[in-house]
């Protein structure tokens, strides 16, 4: 009996020596799998599901280096949305919310995903503008979006400074009520547990170390646990793209940079939303836990240390007061980092790569987690079918050569700049 | 982290700005033409990066000090920072 | 009765008794007393209600590892959740509340919770809750939420004040127990600057609770107050070690009661930067794991002896001491000589004979606890030899000690275990980092006394204290001993021996997904009890040593930390700093109303013109349509750029030329990133041959200064050119419209400003009451205009004579939004447009690059989809329908175009035009100019607007240009 | 009449036990930079040019700092003419009105600063004559210590006055 429900659950709770069965199975690796897919992310555990449940292709390895979960998908700030206005970005974003609402019942895990909205709040009448044009995209994609103005805004978030001595006003904002937050560790986990039921093997502790390729073609990897052949190798490594995607002879448009993230105490339900400023990044949602979990920008300097400089701390924690001015007696329990491949253009890769038979997957930037499931199904097609899917078309690596970058932000190429 | 600037010596990292990879050579001015071959140069230099785990040669500006742009190498597997130049 | 105080002993003050209220009930305790030594000292035992089962818990500890004893303090904005009573100071009419309890921690509604505790498993919260319908969490989630947290914060505004600062010294000593005042005596005979940090309210670490060593702590604290280069700190909690020996300390004086309004900061918070440092951070209880080891009165054994020796706080009759290595005697000992009765149960089965040698006290070897019964008495089931229940006042446990490694391994340093004591320890230090005492699993005290002096340097002798050290003897157990009941081992977040048995079934087997699937460790303690026990529990489990199974990462802070603390004054009006024009005050005192414009404070309108924006930048734009109006540009990047080639410089970073500019005349110019993309538009002047000024726009001022620092210093160190920023040093102001001309001939008799002598693009430097000044003929507008820069000193001054040589022609300041839609009208593009993400020909300045010439972003300008003919490009929109509304941020489709997608392009600016009496926009527009004459359709769905509109050029008025050059 | 006006113009220059807060007018600050051999022309009109980066120089009535590698600020009386002298010896930019020099004094200066400034104020380290070109809330300013009790500090004028607000919030608990 694997399926979870109400029920099994109180089977197990009348009988406590009934045994739950492993989320996961450990096995050793195989000496040749279909697809191997480098990376016990989110990006890589969706993908093995979606292989398996849209291509039927489940002969699989996931090579993860540490625990699955241990990357990115375990470390970031949980938001999910769909408020992209770029190209290609809208409908891939919003494929992604799509699957977000049906996860749980699609891998029978709950990944509490909480579309508890998210409130964008501006800080000037230019920025109203900026946000407008954002909203009515996503109108004219089918997406939902609404522009608040201040007093919509005092309702929504009575606990924003509206006094005077705020440095820079509450003007309106830009609400996307079926946006939220889903449970990180879940959707690594109820990914895996899918995959694992439909065969795929989920590797951990086995570090990819290189490549093997013969004609330009990839044949299979090394890792710690020795060689494993492939006919198709795809990456999933986030922060470690650029390290990875070296050992097949790539130089890629990626740096790597740390993101901090931080977590308070745990308290009684107060924020309801996920709140987002204009003034400068920074974003809080409060989990199902009871704490506040919060961000900001990326310290800024390439680092593969997962710890951050107090200076950037200090800037959020500015942030969280200015904004929200009761966090002050809220205590911080606990601060981390995570390592983000950051692009220039700010827009994420999944293509083909002129090695053959290896695919790449990263670039994610702030946000790979809301990508995660639409980043799964495409790559998976791009993998199934050696090319790309209608919807990620345009995350290619060359578009840099063509002129062809997807700047959400406006910040220009510059991946540092915050 | 604290960092040396070659002219005001070690200080606190919030004064500094930070400028990218230093190993990557800027196509000499004057060369641009029209040709994709340059076109080529100019997008590796722009935008593909080594991004290495370990030793990293990089810009820092002091900016809230002298307003030195000076290179050093730090190790970015631990931020263990060299002396500048 | 359990509990009570004791007519003498201790540290508290009682000649200080203090009053404080628990749920309204007032109670009374000593100064020197925390909130929890109180409420034991009036017997209140029960203190709250566990976060999933809403079992009744009591205190466990007496410091900052307590798990259970949170409460609520305050009232109304000071409101504060989640503190644990053992580290509050307790001080007059304090007020406190206990947590996650209704109606009242006696009589918790939820504690039928227990009763579906089966349920309950961790991470059941994964297997349910999922249907019926695809979205059925959000209608489950409520419910979650509120069962979860634990105190419940306020919305209020914290009405007290934190301090951020900045402080160095040579050694940085963290905790004061032995080792620790060992450490820091040592240290300063080294002669440096010593900085001593105790998060305890007083120094002493573990000594406070040994009366015995007295006369040694005394003594070191002599010596520490007349240590002029130590400086000791106490209520000062070292919460995290940062790159390159930053350590960041919070001091906090909630016990003072600060007054904000006097400017004293209830936390302050130190970023400090230490030549060396000493972790002298101690050791951590660990409990037993055995069933309904949860109880009210279940109490670590060194917390039952801190709370008799240093509060006066015993127990009244019996008490039952339960442990597994030798330390828990300690407090058998004390407990027996206050005359309390006490059974030993020692899980080993030998026993070293020294710590047998009392007959007063029962000590069963090879005995453990394996269950507490009883709801308001505790009876603890005792299995060994023999079965047996005692009924007692209170359980003092012992599991071992866990050294607090946290600090040491915040830098990315694992810590390693050490079989001997059962317990991590450092895994190695930085060069300039040591340990001291407990921390190191040195467990004796004049060990940890050498250790400490050794670690500050060793260069004087520190006195020994009384007595032998004994060896630490362990036999460490993990598991509970039976395994009916609950056995907890993170009591806050409420997991027990089962949960991490199920996690273990279910397959998440490395710690960290123990930890993350059963919340393990998570809770405010940050699992300072039971970390250890349940990687160690895990590892039975898999057949693994302990220290192949690792811990989990140790992260900042040590303790909680108010988010106050760490944002200091940076909040409210100090949030970012805030820039004013030299003309500030001039507005603010002339009915300016100013708006935010990244740092700066612009005015955006003045009350002459209106009392609304929307009413009042038409008329100043009608005034410098028809009249003349002054404006403050003072905001605009200006630099200084020198040098013999200055030329050629500029002739690099701007796409058209600058070589050949004569002097005495000014050029606009537009800047690339090396991407091709525009990065900044402005107007330089020729001053010399050597000499030029430029400026660029207010958003972007900073950047362009460092990026051409960056090309001067690092990539063209062959070009002798020198950059200054003179955007301080000069203030600007416009002064534009039909009758400008004669406004300068006014307010500057004697100064030729004739055409001829000052033609457009011209630059005239004179200098007026002995004040030089820099008169350059530019047009934002589009009108006859000009800009007047001088030194920022003089500016207000120089103002108000244009104001008042002006008055016979009207003149009359305007704002920035009237400036901003000046510019709209002549179709000058500006921040919205210049957004990072378009090309010269995008906004129409394609025709201005260098054909022949290089310069930055050329090469990359010329990728295809930069040229692609589809790319959209910068137009002017006429409103059609003049009932309606253009508003930035529409989304433009042709007339034909099914309204959906991306559209054609979209608004950037929006203006009413005082010159052709309708609402004009600025777009860009998917071909651009190509569809001059053509009609379309703005969408705007967010209010759901439709509204046509036609195509025409950029440029509003005067296309030719007549006006400039008038 | 052109008249002059401070960044500070509505600024309360105050003076308690422990602390005084003011401001100097009426100086001449010129930056003198270049290239090659500039700093020898400069030296021979100016006076012996400091070679450290952290000890100002007093000469000729003039307080020079070493700004940079190869630059210097002059900070002399109002009216100077240095800038004038030095024409065609060195690059010259005049920027009196671009700095406002706020003065900081008492027994609690160093205290109050080290609320904003990252750098080591020990009386031992850094003492009378020396300075930093450092930052103070986001914005860059020279610190220079001018006695044991006394400083310096040059900010820049558009941020000048919230310096000083920020200065006066910093300094409350000494009132
Ligand atoms: C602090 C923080 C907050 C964030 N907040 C958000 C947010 O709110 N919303 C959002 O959408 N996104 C957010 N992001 C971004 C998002 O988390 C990531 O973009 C996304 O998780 C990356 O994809 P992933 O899950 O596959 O990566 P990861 O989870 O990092 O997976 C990569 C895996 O590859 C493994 N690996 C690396 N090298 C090797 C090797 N050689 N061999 C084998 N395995 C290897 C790693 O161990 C890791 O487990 C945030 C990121 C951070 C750091
Ligand atoms: N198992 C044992 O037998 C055991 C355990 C602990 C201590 N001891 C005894 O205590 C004596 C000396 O021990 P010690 O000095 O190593 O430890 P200690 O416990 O006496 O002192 C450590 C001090 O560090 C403080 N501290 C910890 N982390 C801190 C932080 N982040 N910031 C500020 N303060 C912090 C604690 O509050 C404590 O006062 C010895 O006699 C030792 O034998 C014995
Ligand atoms: C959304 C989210 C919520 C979290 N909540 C908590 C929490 O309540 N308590 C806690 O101790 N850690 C919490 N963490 C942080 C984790 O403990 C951990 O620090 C983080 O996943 C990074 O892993 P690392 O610290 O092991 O490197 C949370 C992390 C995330 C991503
Ligand atoms: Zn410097």
């Amino acid at each position: 009996m694997s399926k979870y429900s109400a029920f099994s659950l109180a089977r197990h709770a009348l009988d406590p020596d009934l045994p739950w069965p492993r989320a996961w199975r450990s096995p050793e690796p195989k000496a040749s799998y279909d697809v191997v897919i480098v990376g016990g992310g989110g990006h890589g555990l969706a993908t093995a599901h979606y292989l398996a449940k849209n291509h039927g292709i489940t002969n699989v390895a996931i090579l993860e280096r540490s625990y699955i979960g241990s990357g990115n998908v375990g470390r970031n700030t949980t938001i999910i949305r769909s408020n992209y206005q770029m190209g290609a970005n809208t409908g891939f974003f919003e494929h992604s919310l799509k699957l977000w609402e049906g996860l749980s019942h699609d891998l029978n895990f709950n990944c509490m995903v909480s579309q508890r909205g998210q409130v964008v709040v501006a800080v000037s009448p230019v920025q109203m503008d900026v946000f407008a044009r954002r909203g009515n995209i996503m109108r004219l994609n089918g997406i939902d979006a609404e522009l608040l103005d201040r007093g919509e805004v005092m309702k929504l978030l009575p606990y924003l400074d509206y006094s005077k001595d705020a440095r820079w006003p509450v003007c309106g904002a830009i609400h996307q009520p079926r946006a939220g937050t889903a449970r990180h560790d879940a959707v690594a986990w109820g990914y895996a547990r899918s995959a694992d039921m439909a065969g795929v093997d989920i590797i951990e502790n086995c570090e990819v170390t290189g490549f093997a390729i013969e004609n330009g073609k990839v044949t299979g990897v090394e890792t710690s646990r020795g060689r494993i052949n492939a006919g198709k190798v795809a990456i999933a490594v986030a922060g470690h793209t650029s390290h990875v995607a070296k050992m097949a002879g790539l130089r890629l448009p990626v740096e790597s940079h740390i993101l901090q993230a931080f977590v308070t105490e745990p308290l009684k339900p107060i924020v309801h939303h996920v709140v987002s400023w204009g003034a400068e990044l920074f974003y809080l949602s409060q989990s199902d836990k009871g704490g506040l979990v919060f961000g900001g920008h990326i310290d800024g300097f390439n680092t593969y240390t997962q710890r951050g400089q107090f200076a950037k701390i200090r800037d959020v924690a500015e942030c969280a007061v200015s904004l929200m001015p009761f966090t002050s007696r809220v205590r911080l329990l606990r601060h981390w980092g995570g390592i983000q491949d950051m692009t220039p253009d700010g827009s994420p890769f999944i293509c083909k790569t002129p090695v053959k038979n290896l695919y790449l997957n990263g670039g994610w930037c702030y946000q790979g987690f809301k990508a995660t499931p639409a980043s799964g199904w495409t790559y998976a097609h791009t993998i199934a079918n050696d090319e790309p899917h209608a919807l990620n078309r345009d995350f290619s690596l060359d578009r840099f050569e063509k002129g062809n970058e997807l700047d959400e932000f406006g910040i220009g190429n510059w991946t540092y700049k915050q | 982290m604290r960092l040396a600037c070659p002219h005001c010596g070690p200080r606190d990292y919030s004064e500094f700005r930070y400028g990218g990879d230093a190993s990557k050579q800027r196509p000499p001015h004057g060369t641009t033409g029209h040709g994709t071959g340059d076109l080529q140069t100019w997008h590796d230099f722009v935008f593909l990066f080594d991004n290495p785990k370990g030793p990293h040669l990089e810009y820092w500006q002091h900016v809230l000090g002298c307003r030195r742009w000076f290179t050093l190498t730090r190790n970015t597997a631990t931020n263990e920072v060299g002396e500048p130049k | 009765m359990t509990f009570r105080r004791l007519p003498s002993g201790g540290r508290i003050d009682r000649n200080r008794p203090v009053g404080f209220t628990l749920d309204g009930k007032r109670y009374r305790g000593f100064a020197g007393d925390t909130l929890a030594s109180a409420l034991l000292a009036n017997d209140v035992t029960l203190v709250g209600r566990s976060f999933k089962y809403h079992r009744p818990r009591g205190i466990m500890s007496a410091g900052v590892e307590e798990p259970n004893a949170l409460f609520t303090l305050h009232d109304g904005a000071r409101t504060e959740a989640n503190m644990p009573g053992t580290i509050v100071d307790l001080i007059d009419g304090l007020t406190a509340r206990t947590q996650n309890a209704w109606p009242s921690v006696e009589l918790d509604v939820m504690g039928i919770n227990q009763l579906a505790a089966p349920l309950f498993q961790s991470g059941f919260y994964y297997k349910t809750f999922m249907g019926p319908t695809k979205g059925a969490w959000m209608f489950y989630e409520p419910f979650i939420r509120r069962a979860a947290g634990l105190g419940a914060a306020t919305e209020a505004a914290d009405p007290d004040r934190y301090e951020t600062r900045f402080d160095f010294c040579d050694v940085l000593v963290i905790g004061s127990g032995a080792a620790g005042l060992a450490a820091a005596l040592s240290a300063a005979g080294g002669g440096g600057r010593v900085l001593l940090v105790e998060q305890d309210s007083a120094l002493g670490g573990g000594l406070l609770s040994e009366p015995e060593q007295d006369g040694w702590l005394q003594a070191r604290l002599g010596e520490i107050r007349n240590a002029s280069n130590i400086q000791a700190l106490t209520h000062t909690t070292a919460i995290g070690l940062y790159d390159d020996n930053m350590v960041v300390l919070v001091e906090r004086h909630d016990h003072r009661q600060p007054d904000p309004a006097k400017g004293q900061a209830r936390q302050v918070l130190t970023m400090l930067q230490a030549k060396a440092i000493v972790f002298a951070t101690g050791a951590i209880e660990r409990p037993l794991v055995f069933a309904n080891n949860d109880r009210p009165g279940v109490m670590l054994a060194s917390a039952v002896r801190t709370y008799l020796n240093r509060f006066g706080v015993a127990p009244t009759g019996r008490a039952v001491i339960a442990t597994n290595n030798d330390t828990a005697y300690a407090a058998a000992f004390d407990l027996a000589a206050q005359g309390v009765e006490v059974i030993v149960a020692d899980s080993r089965t030998e026993i070293p004979a020294d710590l047998q040698r009392r007959n007063s006290i029962e000590i069963l070897a090879g005995t453990s606890v394996v269950d507490v019964k009883g709801k308001n008495t505790l009876h603890a089931v005792l299995d060994g030899a023999e079965q047996r229940t005692i009924t007692c006042d209170v359980v003092g446990m012992s599991g071992g000690w866990s050294p607090v490694v946290h600090l040491t391994s915040h830098g990315g340093i694992k810590p390693v275990y050490n079989a001997a004591i059962a317990g991590f320890v450092p895994g190695g230090f930085a060069k300039t980092h040591s340990g001291a005492g407990a921390v190191m699993g040195t467990f004796g005290l004049n060990a940890a006394i050498r250790e400490g002096a050794a670690a500050g340097g060793g260069s004087i002798a520190i006195a020994a204290a009384g007595g032998e050290d004994r060896p630490y003897a362990i036999v460490p157990t993990w598991m509970p001993p039976r395994r009916k009941g609950k056995a907890f081992v993170d009591f806050q977040n409420d997991v027990t021996a089962k949960d991490i048995k199920n996690a273990h079934q279910e397959g998440y087997h490395s710690v960290e997904h123990l930890k993350r699937y059963t919340t393990l460790g998570m809770g405010t303690d940050q699992g300072k009890t039971s970390n250890i026990i349940a990687l160690a529990e895990m590892a039975e489990l898999r057949g693994l040593p302990i220290e192949q199974a690792g811990t989990t990462t140790f992260r900042p802070p040590y303790t909680g930390v108010s988010l106050g603390a760490i944002a200091g004054r940076t909040i409210g009006g100090h949030f970012r700093p805030t820039r004013r024009s030299p003309l500030h005050d001039w507005h603010a005192a002339n009915g300016g109303v100013f708006i935010e414009a990244g740092l700066w404070q612009r005015a955006w309108y003045y009350r002459w013109a209106g009392d609304t924006p929307e009413s009042a930048y038409v008329k100043e734009m009608g005034l410098v349509r028809r009249g003349v109006g002054i404006s403050d540009v003072s905001t605009l990047g200006k630099i200084d750029v020198q040098g013999p080639d200055a030329a050629e410089f500029l002739n690099r970073v701007y796409v058209n030329g600058f070589a050949k500019l004569p002097v005495g005349k000014a050029r606009y110019g537009v800047m690339l990133n090396d991407d091709g993309i525009v990065l900044d538009d402005g107007t330089t002047t020729r001053i010399s041959e050597t000499q030029f000024y430029m400026t660029t726009t207010t958003a972007q001022a900073g950047e362009v200064m460092s990026w051409l620092e960056f090309l001067l210093q690092t990539q063209w160190t062959d070009l002798k050119v020198q950059v200054a920023s003179l955007t301080d040093e000069w203030a600007g102001m416009a002064i534009s419209g039909p009758k400008a001309r004669a406004a300068l001939e006014l307010a500057f008799p004697g100064v030729d400003v004739s055409d001829a002598k000052l033609p457009y693009m011209g630059c005239l430097d004179f200098s007026f009451d002995g004040v030089p000044i820099r008169l350059l003929r530019l047009s934002f507008s589009g009108e006859l205009a000009y800009e007047v820069h001088l030194s920022a000193d003089y500016a207000i001054s120089l103002w108000e004579h244009f104001l008042k040589t002006g008055a016979s022609l009207g003149l009359k300041p305007y704002g920035l939004e009237a400036l901003a839609s000046l510019r709209i009208e002549k179709g000058h593009v500006a921040g919205l447009e210049l957004d990072h993400r378009n090309t010269l020909d995008d906004l129409g300045l394609g025709k201005m690059a260098g054909k022949e010439k290089d310069y930055v972003g050329k090469a990359l300008r010329q990728r295809p989809m930069y040229q692609a003919p589809e790319r959209w490009s910068l137009v002017g929109l006429e409103l059609l329908e003049p009932e309606k509304r253009l508003r930035g941020g529409a989304i433009l489709f042709a007339k034909d175009d099914k309204i959906e997608g991306h559209g054609r392009g979209y608004i950037t600016s929006v203006t009413w035009s005082v010159e052709l009496g309708k609402t004009i926009a600025l777009a860009l527009y998917n071909g651009g100019l190509k569809h001059v004459g053509e009609e379309i359709v703005c969408a705007f769905p967010l209010k759901n607007e439709l509204t046509r509109a036609k195509i025409v050029s950029p440029h509003f008025i005067d296309p030719e240009g007549k006006r400039l050059h008038a | 009449m052109l008249e002059r006006r401070s960044a500070l113009a509505v600024a309360h220059p105050f003076a308690w036990a422990a602390l005084t807060l003011g401001e100097v007018r009426g100086f001449t600050l010129t930056q003198v930079a270049g290239f090659g051999n500039f700093a020898a022309d400069v030296a021979a009109t100016a006076g012996a040019l400091p070679e450290t980066s952290n000890q100002a120089v007093e000469s000729n009535g003039r307080t020079i700092f070493r700004t940079g590698p190869h630059a210097f600020w002059f900070v002399g009386p109002e009216n100077d003419d240095l800038a004038a002298r030095l024409a065609g010896k060195a690059i010259v930019t005049p920027l009196s009105s671009s700095r406002t020099r706020i003065s900081i004094e008492g027994r609690a200066a160093r205290e109050v600063l080290r609320k904003g400034i990252p750098i080591d104020l020990h009386e031992s380290v850094f003492t009378p004559g020396m300075f930093a070109q450092t930052g103070l809330h986001h914005t860059p300013v020279l610190l220079h210590c001018t006695a044991e009790q006394r400083f310096e500090l040059y900010a820049m004028r558009t941020f000048a006055l919230n310096v000083w607000e920020w200065l006066e919030d910093a300094a409350l608990e000494f009132k």
